[in-house]
């Protein structure tokens, strides 16, 4: 138990860099990024304004590393942050902040006010300002395996029900195989169908497959709470089961900040390019279908719409494949406003889902994606990512809206050819 | 001589009412007075005093002299300026060496207390002056004892009005208007280099007339002739607020008579009566020659940078501060470029690998 | 301190003193931020991307449709501001004199009641965007001195100007020189407030384009 | 015109251009008077076209032109005999008649 105040400043210290130096630099104060931001728009607070979240790191920046800051310093002319601030700044850089990126979009001077969220939560992980339930959800993620506790003989109970279910061997553990999948652990307790899926989908396209009973986690709440130091060490299970099993390709599910942090922070983690590619499932089918292995039949007929996870479409760039492969299944495809990487947030994401603490604020948040539905009057919304699906099923629970949902490569599995 | 009136000396010569009439109405216009004051100009005119003139000469071009004798041979102002008894000038005066320095000695204590000094040229004032020195006597001398007998000095031209080239930098004789020397006599500055001979006579005409000064400006400059800017009444003006400027002095603007700001022309902020009295009679002045305006009627226009360069441009290169600035920031930059790189370096060294034990106090 | 002595300092020695500090505390900043570096980004890019980190830098001044609806305001006054601001400063003929005179560069202006309308154009965005500053809850939760400062010294030079070619309040001479005054208080003032945006702005934009690239986004 | 007020406009305080004078002759034209005093130099006066609108140009003894007004008036005051004038006359007119034979 040893966060300390002096660690936190430390971290921010070792975290600053040009970007963030030209950000702080750059700031003008205008309030768009509040008008981007749904934490704000729901609630008017402006607290919630997405670059006052970084109050303490421009302090530290302007302090530290600025000639005048440092002369200031020296003259006593400015305060240094103090645990007092931390503490009070942890339910903005925590509870509203999803890391959705929608901010660092809408910023005209071009701040990237993500990255520097992300980067603050460096500092205040270890000067102990995390939330309460994202540092448990990490601990099991470092002590059992996986943040909500699963482990491997759960996992094999789940293969051997969908197995039944599929009448489809998953395999595990083999040696050679192309595709290396890996689960968030909600699609193992929460959606089991989404593992069918994939012996289905990859058993009528000839994909050669696997799951590692080393490496079957996919999430990695080390860059959610802001600790790289345990995101390496999360990340770098399943780098050495794939590198161990010599596969080519490493499948992100469906989930948001895992593919983030497989395909965009683990070789930065690790320090060094992977000897495998890293491809989201959505990415693999797209591909499948455009090589014509992934023939679908009969198509939904009630209304749909798509929600796109800001992890996997603005800031992970798969934005036409879940357009491509809904055209396949929808007669009635829906696109909500704002939609692909304009989106607006399930309100659940970068670890909001795990801090109990965030829960008011974020079924207030969720509003923003009610007013989208009820413009739409759609029955089904179909989204890529577990996380989202929980968190907008408890929204819509929440607002009793009967809309349901439904994740995607479950949805192009049920209209696989026989 | 001094103590007749002007009227006795037109009666004298023979002149008619009609004669009086229009001399009063030149007058006026001479002053930049409105038509109307006419009546108010011959009744003054009337007891008018002849004042005793003493004009001396400091360090100048003898330019203004020029501008004020040349230009008005026998004419009607002459009339006027037979009407001032001109007591004493260098340039003018027959006598020379010692005869003249005693006609100046003699003018002065005759009309003591009465007389109207006009000086041109500044006033020489580094080590006491001793750069612009007459007869054994340095011009600051001979300046505070003439002025001590005015009844009022008339500062003819820039030079003596502000310093003019004299003054420039580096101003190496300490030369001074004669504002800056004599404090406790009105003065009226009549600048410009040279001023516009009718100015000289309008302003020397006012005296005589009424007697007092006319009114000034903050710069002592009367605003009869100083009151405007020559932008202001420059005809020019409309193709200036259009944007319509000439580029070269031959250019289809400068030959279309468009504004001459590009070329330098400093008319925006000078105040003199150029563009309506204009020069030699009213024939032209330096715009409607083509030619921008100097400035020559403002203080240091000599150091306002260059006359063919915009108003707009600095007076002298920036580049040298430019250095500075990029120096200075070289040399500060490199510091905290450095401060930065050992603060970061310090943090990672004190990073200690993070766990989940680390994660709450 | 007369009108002309005024004038002839502010033409003078001030503005070296000025366009030293400015280019100073502007230099000095770019060494601050690239002395922090950056690190590597070791995961591979998309293949084909349609942002880059260029694009950005032009394109984040125009709005994407919904940004420009929710922050319909913020946009029009600081496009009016900037456009009109740069049109003045850029397409002034005395302006262009003066830039000529310092980089030898220059260029046919504009006619000069256009550009005195923008002036006004750009005076009336600016006293607009500080209501919207103060009454906005957002803007005022967020400003602070360094941002009233930064619009003061913003706008009187665009005042001060538009009163000089008017001939209005002061005297040419001694308006003129408020104007080149309130242009070199400004110039001090930039390095020392968030108007550094001026130059950080496009390295932000750079690093923020380059990201979103990366991943396939063009933003 | 109701008030009967008389005005001058003093010709050499405008800022004319180039051909401005000149246009500004031809504009205002002559009318039927012309009239010419020789007092300290030539003055010459005339009514332009418009009735009312006189020209008055005080030249020196060099015939240089001192100064120019237009005066709206019936009759330009220089034209007028002075008052003075007057009496001196009817003294000089008894001494001119007895020493005519």
């Amino acid at each position: 138990m040893s966060a300390s105040l002096q660690k936190g400043l430390n971290a921010l210290r070792e975290v600053m860099d040009a970007p963030i130096a030209s950000f702080f630099s750059s700031c003008v104060h205008c309030g768009m990024c509040a008008d981007a931001c749904l934490f704000f728009t729901e609630t008017h607070d402006p607290k919630y304004t997405p670059i006052h979240k970084l109050e303490p790191l421009r302090r530290l920046w302007k302090r530290d590393y600025t000639l005048f800051g440092r002369l200031g310093k020296l003259l006593g002319l400015s305060k240094p942050l103090s645990d007092e601030e931390l503490a009070q700044w942890s339910p903005l850089v925590y509870d509203s902040c999803t890391l959705c990126g929608r901010c660092s979009l809408a910023c005209p001077v071009g701040n990237d006010i993500t990255y520097m969220v992300r980067k603050m939560r460096e500092g205040m992980s270890v000067a102990g300002h995390a939330p309460e339930g994202m540092i448990s959800a990490t601990k099991r993620t470092i002590e059992i395996g996986s943040p909500m506790g699963v482990k491997l003989p759960a996992l094999q109970a789940q293969i051997r029900a969908q197995e039944k279910e599929t009448g489809l061997t998953i395999p595990i553990d083999v040696q050679g195989a192309d595709y290396m999948a890996v689960l968030s652990s909600m699609e193992i307790i929460n959606f089991p169908e989404y593992l069918g899926a994939l012996a289905k989908i990859f058993h009528k396209a000839g994909v050669s497959w696997t799951l590692s009973s080393e490496a079957f986690e996919a999430t990695n709440s080390g860059i959610q709470i802001g600790a790289s130091d345990i995101a390496r060490e999360i990340v770098l299970r399943i780098v050495t089961a794939a590198e161990k099993l010599r596969v080519k390709h490493v499948i992100s599910p469906e989930c948001g900040h895992a593919f983030t942090a497989l395909r965009w922070e683990g070789p930065n983690l690790i320090g060094r390019p992977y000897h495998f590619s890293v491809v989201h499932i959505l990415e693999l089918l797209d591909e499948l279908r455009s090589a014509g292995k992934l023939k679908t039949v009969g198509k939904e007929d009630k209304p749909l719409t798509f929600h796109d996870p800001c992890q996997l479409v603005r800031r992970g760039g798969v934005v036409q494949q879940p357009r491509t492969l809904l055209g396949d299944v929808a007669t009635d495809f829906r696109e909500m406003s704002d939609p692909g990487i304009l989106n607006w947030c399930c309100g659940g994401g970068g670890g909001v889902s795990a801090n109990e603490r965030a829960d008011e604020l974020r079924l207030t948040a969720f509003k923003r994606k009610k007013t989208q539905l009820d413009e739409l009057g759609v029955h089904t919304m179909v989204t890529a990512c577990a996380n989202c699906r929980i968190m907008l099923e408890d929204g819509l629970e929440h607002y009793n809206m009967n809309v349901s949902v439904v994740g995607l490569t479950e949805l192009i599995a049920n209209h696989l050819e026989e | 001589m001094a103590d007749e009136t002007l009227l006795d000396v037109l009666t004298k010569r023979g002149i008619s009412r009609r004669a009086f009439l229009k001399f009063c109405a030149a007058a006026t216009s001479l002053m930049a007075l409105p038509p109307s004051m006419a009546s108010a100009v011959a009744e003054a005119l009337m007891q008018a005093r002849r004042p005793s003139v003493i004009w001396l000469s400091f360090q100048e071009c003898t330019g203004c002299t020029e501008s004020l004798t040349r230009s008005h041979s026998p004419t009607l102002e002459s009339l006027i300026f037979d009407a001032i008894s001109l007591d004493y000038h260098e340039t003018l005066i027959a006598a020379a060496g010692s005869a003249a320095e005693a006609a100046r000695e003699n003018a002065m204590k005759e009309a003591y207390g009465k007389y109207l000094l006009l000086v041109d040229g500044s006033v020489s004032t580094k080590d006491g002056g001793i750069y612009s020195t007459v007869a054994g006597k340095t011009n600051l001398e001979t300046l505070k004892e003439a002025a001590a007998g005015a009844a009022a000095i008339v500062a003819v031209g820039t030079c003596s009005s502000f310093g003019g080239l004299p003054h420039a930098n580096p101003n190496p004789t300490g030369a001074v208007p004669v504002s800056d020397i004599i404090k406790n006599k009105p003065i009226i500055n009549v600048p410009g280099c040279p001023p516009i001979p009718v100015v000289i006579t309008g302003v020397l005409t006012y005296y005589l007339t009424f007697g007092t000064l006319p009114e000034l400006d903050d710069l002592g400059r009367p605003k009869a002739f100083y009151g405007e800017s020559i932008h202001d009444r420059c005809y020019r003006r409309p193709f200036y607020d259009q944007g319509k400027f000439a580029k070269s002095f031959d250019d289809e603007g400068a030959r279309n008579g468009w504004c001459l700001f590009e070329l330098g022309c400093k008319g925006p902020i000078t105040h003199n009566a150029c563009a309506t009295t204009k020069w030699n009679q009213g024939t032209s002045f330096p715009i409607q020659s083509g030619h921008g305006c100097l400035g020559c009627s403002e203080p240091n226009f000599w150091d306002a940078g260059s006359f063919y360069q915009a108003l707009s441009t600095p007076i002298q290169p920036v580049t040298a501060a430019l250095g500075i600035g990029v120096a200075a920031a070289a040399a500060a930059g490199i510091g905290v470029a450095l401060a930065n790189r050992s603060t970061k370096a310090d943090a990672k060294a004190h990073h200690q690998t993070v766990t989940t034990n680390d994660l709450e106090k | 301190m007369d009108a002309m002595q005024l004038l002839l300092w502010a033409r003078g020695p001030a503005l070296g003193i000025a366009f030293a500090i400015f280019l100073f505390g502007m230099l000095l900043r770019l060494f601050e931020i690239y002395s922090l570096g950056r690190n590597k980004d070791l995961a591979p890019p998309r293949s084909h991307s349609p942002g880059s980190g260029w694009r950005t830098v032009v394109m984040r001044s125009f709005s994407a449709k919904s940004m420009l609806k929710a922050s319909m305001l913020t946009y029009v006054t600081g496009y009016t501001f900037h456009i009109g601001f740069f049109v003045v400063l850029l397409f002034l003929l005395p302006h262009i004199e003066l830039i000529r005179s310092i980089t030898g560069l220059h260029w046919p202006a504009l006619p000069t009641p256009f550009i005195d309308l923008i002036a006004v154009a750009s005076i009336i965005a600016l006293i607009v965007a500080l209501i919207s500053r103060v009454m906005n809850p957002v803007k005022r939760f967020l400003s602070g001195f360094g941002d009233y400062l930064a619009w003061a010294v913003t706008l009187l030079p665009l005042l001060t100007g538009y009163l000089a070619y008017h001939h209005l309040l002061l005297d040419y001479t001694r308006m003129l020189a408020m104007h080149i005054l309130s242009v070199e208080l400004l110039l001090v003032v930039i390095p020392f407030t968030k108007l550094t945006h001026m130059a950080t702005l496009f390295i932000a934009r750079w690093y923020n384009g380059d990201w979103f690239a990366r991943k396939g986004v063009a933003s | 015109m109701a008030t009967g007020e008389e005005s001058t406009i003093d010709l050499s305080r405008l800022p004319f251009g180039p051909g401005d004078h000149a246009l500004l002759v031809k504009t205002l034209g002559e009318g039927e008077v012309q009239a010419q005093l020789n007092t300290l130099g030539a003055t010459r006066v005339h009514e332009t076209a418009i009735a009312g609108v006189w020209w008055v140009t005080h030249c020196n003894a060099d015939d240089e032109v001192m100064v120019e007004f237009i005066e709206i008036t019936r009759c330009p005051a220089i034209m007028l005999t002075p008052q003075d004038d007057l009496q001196e006359g009817v003294e000089a007119l008894r001494t001119r008649l007895l020493n005519a034979e």
